[in-house]
């Protein structure tokens, strides 16, 4: 996002509230790899411990869903480096 | 999302203009709920369920890429469709509030 | 909604806040859009351009989906106007 | 919503009583989400996805008109239901925070 | 959680957070309910009237998701007692 | 939400401290969505969608008492497992804002 026409006190409460939305996101994040592998990754209600092939595919699926993430993040950043004017002072 | 700086005003000598702290604020919160979605649908686009290792595979990272490309493309037609049937008045403020 | 009970300056706040609220229900709109068509009518990855006939279904149902809103939207204000004392001064 | 609307107290002489202010958001707040999910929910049920053109057809038309007014009685029913049940504690509540 | 580190004030503004958070996710379970056994529960639109099939099914729908909720909650809160600190003065 | 608590500085000698303060709200807002989903995931996983009566059977009751406790376990593996990544700059913060 474009902050030029900012002055110091804007882009200083700006910096606060991107920082704050950082921490959201990461909580959000988490949040939903919790629920994204949960779902796909545990389907037996015999017993109330994790079995090894479940623990393995909730840390595959956790992997994953984040290497996943970053790419999507990466590409999302290269394709809106002009049109979203992305330029961080 | 061209139609939101669009109402941005010039800065006033010191102290906090809020309305354009709170423009800002509402193109962030939207760009993120986009890339958020985008990280959902290219999720499930794209990468496979079975979770027997940690790393993406080559054709999930081809499709990834696409993916993303493409969302992007959806995102700006649909833009443009909306606002060429001006069509602001189909949200919440349709049912009469 | 009913404000008859709200002073000038109170009312003069909800219209702001209803302003920004309709702001943000026209972006929610938009996204769900873009979510729900690229979901149905985009599915084939072997290109990162969309073909001609995604193109075309993304507009029919960016199409559909609005008419469908409003429809939607006029039914529910029909439905309502007497229970929620939807009287705006 | 009308185990929202009993609670507003009346306006003071002048400036802003932010109680009242704040149950009036949240009840715009509330009929926001209803109408979201309700379209949504409507969508589903009524709406087919070959998108080969851009208008609602008839059967389609019919359907909407049907569903909302059916999601608007369960929304009534279900409302009716919980309070009956004394149940409001038993949302977020209810794990002792 | 564990407000003993806060003075009067900031568990006065806390408690009044908490009543607020409370009313909203008590409105969010009830929105859930509807969406969820709306879904389930309706599925015929040759009419515009809840069959008394339809009616029961939301009825009953309605007294389990709240079973379910209420159990869910009695089991979070005996396992989180101890490592979430839910000590409340 | 170990992560969360660590931050949490000592309150000043009066009035509000609206750090603290604010960080109480993120970790109440984080615990009540965790719940929630919770809720969610743990009624597709085990709750029937024949509402045939309103009660919970024996199956269900057993079958959501070990739900609860392996929703939470992935919660703690998730929560490591992205600690020792240091995976915090996967999330919004990771493209390019």
């Amino acid at each position: 996002m474009d902050f030029s026409g900012f002055n110091g006190a804007e882009q200083a409460h700006m910096n606060k509230v991107i920082e704050k939305k950082q921490m959201q996101d990461f909580l959000k994040l988490y949040a939903n790899i919790v629920e994204k592998c949960f779902s796909t990754c545990c389907n037996d209600f015999t017993s109330k411990a994790l079995s090894s092939k479940e623990d393995a595919c909730v840390m595959n699926c956790t992997e994953k869903f984040l290497k996943h993430s970053e790419r999507v993040g990466s590409r999302f950043a290269e394709l809106n480096a002009g049109t979203l004017g992305c330029t961080r002072e | 999302m061209s139609f939101l700086g669009g109402a941005r005003s010039s800065a006033p000598a010191g102290g906090l203009n809020s309305d354009k702290i709170e423009m800002a604020i509402t193109e962030l919160d939207t760009i993120t709920d986009f890339f958020n979605r985008m990280v959902s649908s290219c999720h499930t686009k794209c990468v496979g369920t079975r979770y027997t290792e940690g790393d993406l595979n080559k054709a999930e990272m081809v499709c990834i890429d696409r993916c993303v490309a493409k969302y992007n493309e959806v995102q700006k037609k649909v833009g443009e469709k909306i606002q060429s049937r001006g069509a602001a008045s189909a949200g919440g403020g349709g049912f009469g509030l």
